[in-house]
């Protein structure tokens, strides 16, 4: 993790871990998709007595976990293109079904990771515009813009250490005024008409070193806590 | 737990309505038209009603009881000519309505457009008559089209054949027509159906609208047999 | 028949001998929508031999005839709410996925009545203008505009003796330059690039008779023959 | 008699591709996508072909085989890096093919445009982001949206599970994806399917693509059974 290489050892979040966290805000009843990367892993952490319905781009709502090996079946499987279940009461449509459940606000909350998150919320996901990723944005675009609730999960800067929450994006935008909530491997931050309100924040890493880690301009909500996980 | 499932007509309905409102409302003639769901319309009594469906009721019941009643400030539909539809021709020729005649096609696609969270479109329907009136008209590839925009609704209410509590749907034949694509563009859309199954009944290939797109389902026994 | 109000007796074709002549020229395995009224007496009339995908727009591919009365199903209705059947094959869909076959072009043929049809080939169908009939548009604009070969049965003349086949339609247009054929209880007239084209005329009416009951011009086509129709 | 059906990969495609056609290929990654009439087109050879599909294909065959064998002047898709993309990666930073990526709800709108008649529609996808360069900006109530345009194909290849000789389709499971929207949007639609059943065989209410958008079946014994 990034945060290993500050001065003070700070003890960051695991992929596991930030996974687990927003897994907690997951609601009962609603409908998520997941997108590739380490939002997928948020399923295996809901509370098991919550009933959500997950949707995939390519076709599926009502999503189940991975299947045994021997039942993987090369048209059951997610955006990411792993092999996945259908739950009872799942169903299968085709793309333009898909994109309206997704831009017409039909979904209750997508989870996606990020390059960057603005201070507006503004998101930047898709392309790093450097020409060694070939360009692909799948259905990133219409998802942001079209998702009534946008949570980001990603650590807090990059392995060069540079800041990911930043006062405007410098990478090709996903869409502007989106993002919901930062899930990062230090905090958890608000995106709010005041502006980024960190909510929780992790053990031994203190308002200031965050904001120094961040190059958007943070505030610390009343109501913060510690973001406490357990180990997995 | 997910369960879209309400115990009669006044619950699924209750604390939706209010004066005013945009009611998409299926059915094409009687096939699909759900006539429980507008009695349980006609009783609330909410006013200056704003009601979109391809027809404008016939006989005494369904939109035209609404009509009756003085429930609707305007109709957006496509044909409200029919046979027996005396009601919606009586106010509209003593002005005691607004009617918005639209082709089937562009009502469809509107309906389609607010529930695909898209803004309008354009389409060759209508150009060189009287529904380009007012309206952009755009050349595209050498071809005039007219922008029509974005119909959503308050609340939609459609008329299924088959629901799980999770508001898959089934319908029954051409009974179909204008409820998968309302059930996409109304803030809440409400289905009565002939009946529900268990989760899991129905084949995950044939469901017709997702359950998504359903907020409440209310079982009506009516004269359609499965 | 108003052709019967002339001076001399001209025997016209009845609603059911237009309807026979349509049917002549419906092609084997294409896909026809029937307008409400006249058309609709065209399947009767088409070769069994021939296979014809009929299309409904409330939603049906594949319809059949009539069923008896003990079959009836208000849910199996087509677009002018007469019972009808399913054929083997056939489908069921929804208005969105009809109009994508009408507007898109999907339609081999529609046969459809008129209230006037121009030397243009602009057609008007759907409303008087008069404050009589409330005006009620349907799928006429979707279906003239979109199919590929639009045919008009209509009487040559209103009830008054007044033209239909005009230089300039006076009623709100259903569409523009969209009509391929006309078929009269007088004649079969195309509409092409070099105008109106009579093609065959009922026998004992001279062209310029016909002529004299339109107020567009009319040619007459070199191979143009005699309207023969069975007794029906 | 209508018999869409025919008898190989090559009798399907004879007499339709040439040189700079526009294809539409379906699948999501490997789900869905019509492998052995990619290999016919490749076995045809025609060049400068424009290919509208959601990747641009993975290892060595499919979009990636006509792409090495430098039949492709174009790629329109959403997605074109995947795990084992090499052959579109190498090619586009060579320069040696056109790359248009387009979000996937704009591709598989405007595809559904094409097929269903319509010039074009405003998305509220890609505003204020390269997606919206050069492109009409229009604010419909408050919001502002995107002018995309249709697009239309000259074939159509998709792959399916069942037809019969009407060309009804039904898929299987997620590999339905682009297939029912393809199958409207090209002058001519091939679809290569796992079986063929008789006439009657489909169940009305769950055909999923009517035969109507369908012009020519083959039959092909894939490793997917029914």
């Amino acid at each position: 993790m990034s945060s290993n290489k500050k001065k003070r050892e700070i003890k960051g979040l695991t992929r596991n871990q930030i996974a687990w966290r927003a897994a907690q805000d997951v609601t009962d009843g609603s409908y998520v998709n997941l997108g590739i990367g380490m939002p997928t892993l948020i399923a295996d952490y809901v509370n098991p007595e919550k009933e959500i319905i997950y949707h995939s781009e390519n076709g599926l709502l009502g999503m189940g976990p991975a299947p045994s090996s021997q039942n993987e079946d090369p048209d059951l499987i997610n955006a990411g293109k792993l092999y996945v279940t259908l739950k009872a009461g799942g169903a299968y449509f085709d793309t333009s079904t898909s994109f309206c459940m997704m831009r017409g606000g039909h979904l209750t909350s997508v989870f996606m990771g990020a390059f960057q998150v603005s201070e507006s919320g503004y998101l930047a996901n898709w392309s790093t515009d450097d020409g060694i990723l070939i360009p692909s944005v799948g259905g990133s675009m219409d998802l942001a813009i079209g998702t009534k609730d946008v949570r980001i999960l990603m650590n807090h800067v990059t392995n060069e250490g540079k800041a990911r929450i930043v006062r405007e994006c410098t990478y090709p935008l996903t869409a502007k005024s989106v993002v919901s909530r930062i899930y990062t491997d230090l905090a958890i931050i608000d995106v709010t008409e005041r502006g980024l309100m960190v909510c929780e924040i992790v053990d031994g890493l203190d308002f200031d070193e965050l904001q120094g880690l961040t190059d958007a301009t943070l505030s610390l909500a009343n109501n913060w806590s510690i973001l406490k996980i357990p180990e997995i | 737990m997910i369960d879209k499932r309400k115990k009669s007509i006044e619950e699924s309905l209750d604390g939706l309505l209010k004066d005013g409102v945009t009611l998409l409302i299926g059915g094409f003639g009687d096939s699909g038209a759900p006539f429980e769901l507008m009695q349980g319309v006609l009783t609330a009594g909410f006013r200056d009603l704003t009601i979109v469906s391809n027809n404008a009721g016939t006989g005494d019941r369904g939109i035209a009881a609404l009509l009756e009643a003085g429930l609707v400030k305007k109709v957006i539909c496509s044909y409200p000519r029919s046979s027996g539809a005396y009601v919606i021709e009586r106010m509209y020729k003593e002005g005691a309505v607004e009617l918005e005649v639209v082709p089937q096609g562009t009502l469809v696609e509107r309906i389609r457009c607010g529930g695909a969270g898209l803004g309008g479109f354009y389409t060759p329907t209508g150009i060189g008559t009287p529904m380009a009136e007012g309206k952009e008209v755009k050349i595209i590839k050498g071809r005039e089209y007219i922008l029509e925009e974005a119909l959503f609704g308050d609340i939609a209410l459609i008329k299924a054949a088959v629901a799980d509590r999770w508001g898959n749907l089934l319908y029954t034949k051409a009974s179909r027509n204008f409820g998968p694509v309302m059930a996409t563009s109304a803030s809440r859309t409400i289905v009565q159906v002939c009946k529900t199954v268990e989760l899991g009944c129905l084949n995950p290939e044939a469901i017709v609208t997702p359950g998504i797109f359903v907020d409440q389902i209310v079982e009506v026994r009516a004269d359609n047999e499965f």
